[in-house]
């Protein structure tokens, strides 16, 4: 293929890529954010998003748009419950010691994918997508589902950007997320807010799951990649700040698609992980972060 | 002035983003004095002694200690020339035990080189450690963890670790903020004893304590000198008066 | 605290390292060679936790000196005809040169984004093990024969395969790391290093460049990780690419924990441990991975520090 | 011509014995194949053989003989290894009802390595000093038998693998390991190259993981292509975190004929997904390894685009392939169904291209122990069973292997069998095409005979 319309797709799959990431990203950024924890279950909130996308859609039998729209609806809801449990169960209880919790969230991950195995097994299965179109474009075709995940991806975004700058309870993450206890002071309840950013960073998480798994399969270990990749996003994109997180994700996820246009694979794979390492090492706040003192 | 001048700044500015928290400040300490700065809040006194302990980069300006230009090095290494800061805000090891504390002050001029390095004997420490501790009376909560300590004893300690680092200029920073009547008197007289050895530069906002103990008073608002005197001088100025109170 | 215990502590350490000695007389020959990679396993552990323990950095990267060793080591004796030992020293070597670099880089970023750093780094080592496959042979990885396991040391062949051999090859390499921490713990680096974990800034005002001292630290923890990797080639003759992904990062902050941070002997405890967990409730159910989470969670909820951390807070002050 | 060669010289280094060890494979392997109409008839047809292997063991004939399973239940591996297992389970179900072993009934250990090369080792000493099996065998991912391999040689425990990777014939591993139940990957590509490259086109362009199961790929059917006259005309190794395909068809050039694929793990349905919406109707041929759809359903969504391709299979998924009655009692015994999948669960599909390696490994070893006249784990007793088992030269079709007859060679520790090309039609593998032994022999790189034991 020429080197203009291989640059094209690089951009389109990259635009994919970086919208799904962005969703994932946010919610361990909103978590990072108002908590100040490091949640490493990120991952498995976006498997089991994905693998109730697959209970859905075998439920519905032969109505994908339908069964999309159950997952929707009952994979955040069910992976909110389970944040909020663990919250409740765990993270409060260790008073949201950083590396305590870190640990913690290594244990539940561990004992999700390993409960995700015995109940739905090793099998990486399909699920059909709610729409299905391909775009022929001049030189190559193009999947029409995955235009969808962008739009759907941009609305995820746009609501939680409108839920955290317009609403009272984003004013109180805000407040949370500035001085938690200066919150506590003007009446914000502080507990439940961090209930509710982890339930809801899991909930991004889990529809990002959703999203993806038309086009890549739900699997019980699927949930490590976007793990590794909401972190490096969260932390370029400086920490707990929501505009750094979206920007970080296309970075990351351009920067993915873009250079594997010039090297092999698994060079470009290489390149992309130093490149961004690289940009913490010489921003160590992160892009957008505060300058650390 | 007829003594050896220690500590010399030029033209020190720093900005912070549009604030300009310290302007043009040439500020000069004699050797063995003890000097107090004092000013409304904000007047970048803070920010100054931290230019000059190095915590903090100047925007611009020169700072000379004992005729070497030290603008440019680390604060660990203006430590090493005898320049010591302690802390506004007591931060003491809480975890560690007031020996150790010290022990970490005291060991620093001992770790010289690679010999130092390896070879250090906690003998010559634990002399260091206990003559510091004795000089500010905790010989005998050396084994406590600093964290279990009353907050007037934390400050002492904190003294006692910039003793044990054996500073030829002492940076203390509201060394009475927080202390008890009685403490603020042992605090005095440690102070004068200090001061037979280094060169003392204060922060103090208590003015009977600066009007006691200093030989020199600088008085700074926004950001640069206003005055600069005896206590007598200073006290009798009209334009700190008008500083002070805000007229 | 610091000056007394002193012999109590020389006591302790050397009867573990003692006791591990004698076990080899006794144990059957399946605790044998599990002991044999617990003491493998425990120094990687033991490189991990200065760097953890007792300067308070946060790694997630650690694979990669452990890789470094195993390559290191792996690849000299297996392309370039290096003896056992030679090959050993080589992926010491590899591993202090990579974490010297390494650190003069990633020493920059703070906090998470340090942990972050140090996740990258080894990842792009993984996908260079794959990179360079032709040489390495990627995830499928490359054995050293028993012949490349031999070497004559003063007159007498020493097979590395013999498990009389790996037992005291891997016991002197664990103990030789281990007094190396007690000595670091209780010098005056050590001192600092604790300090600089505690109150970064503040060690600063004490007139530490406390860079060089993270550097140090960084430097002496790969290097013992490398060491640990280095052992691992030879003694069990396996070099692959699993061995640098994220897992191997996660395996030694889990056995730090468990056996407690910042203790000198809490490595070699929680790796033991965490072992045996694996291997008992593997017995019974084939999600041990269950276990091992629920365990985190215990650990995490009612002993935060760890097993020796625990009993160092409750009864043992002195432990080191 | 290799081949003669090959026999001359091993007649050579391993004289004791050979003749008598050839002949009663035969009549062993013949006899099963007379007998098919159950598990009780083969015992009998087998009567004589484990009568003489009593009368060899005397009075230990009802201790059993402990076999180490090492499985991978967790892991990238687990949707093989859940087939792995009861592929197993049926064939000692059988094989104890047949008497069992040299009379003595199989007691299976099985422990899971994680699919962690690392984890592997560790199960190794385990079988072999916790649990004191005999034998340890059904390691499937190749970095797993690779890390656990030199374990088992330094435990001087017999070690069967059931890998397909080329890592035993290479020589990288021990005398003490043997793949003696699957055609390693290298005949495989051997095998099929020539009629890809005949009836589909030269010009191929090949996507592989990047990883050695890749490389195999890369390597020999590069080497086939040149020296058959075909061209590559681009080579994609796929990094294994790679979740997203698409962009890596675009360097597929577009006078491409053929693309070759062989993807592993959870990936495949994305990859064949995206090729699907990338190129269109306006494709290539395709040919592609059914590692990728190893347990996946042929007519999931997504891989319509498949329909009129073709795949390698190791043993053809959909009944009829292989019309053999043995086929059909295999088939029946491990529980699957005509079109491959669990009988109980029509939805849950088989790993049939691999995990007949388990049964037939499983009578390889009945084979050798009851000709080496094997009884414990003592030096004497291991030496006599790797040697009887490097002296077969031929593994017959029958119940015991009903994947095809194979020649096996001692020195390299490895079988080689047929294989099978079947064409994707109604979402449905139709054999197209069967290999000849000869089709995937190649010249040996290693002699294991030689390695003292």
């Amino acid at each position: 293929m020429n080197f203009g319309p291989h640059l094209f797709l690089a951009v389109l799959e990259g635009t994919v890529s970086a919208f799904v990431l962005a969703v994932t990203a946010l919610g361990l950024s909103l978590v990072f954010g108002v908590m100040r924890v490091v949640n490493v279950a990120h991952g498995v909130f976006f498997m089991l998003g994905a693998v109730l996308a697959w209970w859905s859609a075998s439920i519905v039998g032969g109505q994908p748009l339908l069964g999309f729209g159950l997952a929707m609806i009952v994979a955040p809801l069910v992976v909110g419950a389970v944040a909020v449990a663990a919250d409740w169960l765990i993270l409060r209880r260790v008073n949201y010691n950083p590396e305590s919790t870190i640990v913690a969230t290594i244990g539940l991950l561990y004992i999700i994918e390993q409960m995700v195995l015995i109940l739905y097994g090793p099998d990486a299965r399909p699920v059909p997508a709610p729409v299905y179109f391909r775009v022929s474009f001049p030189w190559f075709g193009y999947s029409g589902y995955k235009l969808v995940v962008i739009a759907a991806s941009a609305v995820l975004l746009l609501g939680t950007w409108y839920g955290m700058s317009k609403t009272k309870l984003g004013l109180y993450m805000r407040a949370t997320q500035q001085d938690s206890q200066m919150a506590q002071a003007f009446g914000v309840p502080v507990r439940r807010i961090y209930a509710t950013a982890f339930a809801l960073g899991a909930m991004l998480a889990a529809m990002a799951g959703v999203l993806i798994v038309p086009v890549q399969q739900a699997h019980y270990l699927m949930g490590m990649d976007p793990l590794l990749l909401s972190f490096i996003v969260v932390i370029i994109g400086g920490l707990g700040s929501l505009r750094g997180t979206i920007i970080a994700a296309f970075i990351v996820g351009m920067s993915d698609g873009i250079i594997s246009v010039f090297f092999s694979p698994t060079l470009a794979k290489i390149l992309a992980t130093l490149l961004v390492a690289m940009v913490l090492v010489i921003r160590p706040g992160g892009l957008f972060g505060e300058e650390e003192p | 002035m007829a003594a050896v001048t220690l500590l010399e700044t030029s033209a020190l500015c720093k900005r912070f983003g549009g604030l300009q928290a310290v302007r043009e400040v040439n500020f000069s300490l004699a050797q063995g004095e003890i000097r107090a700065i004092i000013g409304p809040n904000g007047a970048g006194k803070t920010t100054l002694v931290g230019i000059i302990s190095g915590r903090i980069k100047p925007s611009s300006g020169t700072i000379t200690f004992k005729g070497e230009d030290i603008t440019r090095l680390k604060s660990c290494q203006r430590v090493m020339r005898g320049i010591v800061y302690t802390f506004q805000v007591t931060s003491v090891y809480a975890t560690l035990t007031c020996y150790e504390n010290v022990a970490l002050a005291a060991q620093r001029r001992l770790m010289t080189g690679a010999k130092g390095f390896l070879t250090l004997g906690e003998a010559a420490i634990a002399e260091r450690v206990e003559s510091a501790l004795d000089a500010v009376g905790l010989a005998a909560s050396m084994e406590r963890p600093a964290g279990e300590l009353p907050y007037g004893y934390q400050r002492l300690l904190e003294i006692a670790m910039g003793l044990a680092l054996e500073p030829e200029l002492l940076i203390m920073d509201e060394p009475t903020q927080g202390l008890a009547e009685e403490e603020i008197a042992e605090f005095c007289a440690l102070t004068r004893k200090i001061a037979g050895r280094a060169t003392v530069l204060l922060i103090e906002h208590n003015m009977p304590v600066v009007l006691q103990l200093a030989h020199k008073i600088t008085v700074m608002d926004r950001g640069t000198v206003i005055a600069e005197g005896t206590p007598a001088e200073i006290e009798a100025d009209a334009e700190v008066q008008r500083a002070y109170l805000g007229t | 605290m610091r000056r007394h215990g002193a012999a109590k502590i020389i006591v302790l350490h050397l009867g573990v390292i003692g006791l591990l000695f004698l076990a080899q007389f006794f144990l059957p020959a399946y605790h044998q060679s599990n002991a044999i990679r617990i003491m493998v396993l425990a120094t990687y552990a033991v490189g991990y936790n200065v760097l953890m323990g007792y300067t308070g950095l946060l790694s997630l990267g650690h694979a990669m000196f452990f890789a470094a060793g195993l390559y290191g080591a792996g690849l000299t004796i297996y392309y370039l005809d290096f003896t056992p030992l030679q090959g050993v020293g080589f992926g010491i070597l590899s591993a202090c040169a990579l974490s010297f670099v390494f650190g003069l880089l990633a020493l920059r970023a703070r906090g998470i984004a340090f942990l972050i750093v140090t996740m990258m780094f080894a990842q792009a080592l993984f996908l260079t093990t794959l990179y360079f496959n032709e040489i390495t042979l990627g995830d499928q990885g490359f054995v050293l024969s028993e012949k490349l396991r031999t070497m004559t040391i003063g007159g007498a062949v020493v097979k590395f395969s013999d498990p009389v051999v790996k037992y005291n090859f891997a016991l002197m390499v664990f103990s030789a790391c281990l007094l190396l921490t007690l000595v670091l713990a209780r010098s005056p680096v050590g001192r600092v290093l604790v300090a600089i974990r505690e109150n970064e800034a503040r060690t600063r005002m004490l007139g530490y460049d406390t860079e060089r001292y993270k550097l140090l630290s960084l430097v002496i923890s790969g290097t013992i990780s490398g060491v640990s990797g280095a052992a691992y080639a030879l003694l069990f003759a396996y070099i692959g690419s699993t061995f640098a992904t994220i897992q191997y990062s996660i395996f030694p902050l889990l056995w730090v924990l468990l056996g407690g941070v910042g203790t000198t002997l809490g490595p070699l405890v929680g790796t033991a441990l965490m072992f045996y967990l694996i291997d008992i409730s593997s017995d019974y159910t084939s999600s041990y991975l269950l276990v091992v989470g629920a365990v985190l969670l215990v650990l995490v909820l009612w002993f935060p520090k760890g097993i020796l951390g625990t009993l160092r807070e409750r009864w043992l002050s002195w432990l080191p | 011509m290799t081949k003669r060669k090959n026999e001359n010289s091993e007649a050579e280094t391993n004289k004791s014995g050979m003749a008598i060890t050839r002949r009663a494979a035969l009549t062993g392997t013949l006899a099963g194949v007379g007998a098919l109409a159950g598990a009780a008839l083969i015992g009998g047809g087998t009567g004589p053989l484990i009568k003489s292997a009593r009368a060899h063991t005397g009075g230990s004939a009802d201790r059993p003989i402990k076999l180490g399973f090492q499985v991978h239940r967790t892991g990238i591996g687990a949707a093989y290894g859940r087939w792995y297992e009861r592929t197993t389970v049926a064939a000692v179900k059988l094989i104890n009802s047949m008497g069992g072993i040299a009379g003595r009934p199989i007691e299976l250990v099985i422990e899971d390595d994680g699919t962690d090369p690392k984890r592997g080792a560790e199960v190794v000493e385990k079988l072999a000093t916790k649990h004191n099996v005999e034998f340890i065998f059904g390691t499937l991912f190749s970095h797993v038998v690779i890390g656990s391999a030199p374990r088992a040689g330094e435990l001087k425990i017999p070690y069967f693998v059931v890998s397909e990777g080329y890592h035993v014939a290479s020589g990288m591993l021990n005398r003490y390991v043997f793949q003696p139940g699957i055609t390693d990957v290298r005949s495989q590509i051997t095998a099929i190259s020539s009629w890809v490259l005949g009836n589909l086109g030269k010009n191929v362009a090949m996507i592989y993981p990047d990883y050695a199961f890749g490389y195999n790929h890369r390597d020999y059917f590069s080497a086939a292509a040149k020296a058959q006259g075909g061209k590559i005309s681009v080579l994609l190794p796929i990094p294994p975190t790679e979740t997203s395909y698409t962009k890596y068809f675009a360097r597929i050039p577009s006078d491409t004929e053929v693309i070759y694929h062989v993807m592993v793990g959870p990936g495949v349905l994305t990859f064949v997904k995206e090729m699907g919406e990338h190129f269109g109707s306006k494709r290539p041929k395709i040919f592609g390894f059914l590692d990728s759809l190893e347990a996946v359903d042929m007519a999931s969504p997504g891989l319509e685009y498949l329909e009129g391709t073709h795949f390698w299979e190791g043993m053809p998924r959909y009944a009829g392939g292989i019309d053999t009655p043995h086929e059909r009692f295999y088939r029946q015994a491990v529980g699957v169904n005509d079109a491959g999948a669990s009988i109980q669960n029509p939805k849950d599909v088989s790993t049939y291209s691999h995990m007949f390696g388990c049964w037939e490994t499983l009578f390889f070893i009945k084979d050798a122990v009851e000709q080496s006249g094997y009884q414990d784990r003592s030096p004497k007793d291991v030496a006599r069973l790797i040697e009887t088992s490097e002296g077969f030269q031929w593994l017959n079709e029958g119940i015991a292997h009903p994947q095809g007859a194979k020649k096996f060679d001692g020195r390299l520790h490895q079988c080689f069998g047929p294989q099978f090309i079947s064409k994707v039609e109604n979402a449905k593998l139709r054999v197209v095409h069967r290999t000849s032994i000869e089709d995937g022999l190649y010249a040996p790189e290693a002699n294991y005979t030689k390695q003292s034991l």
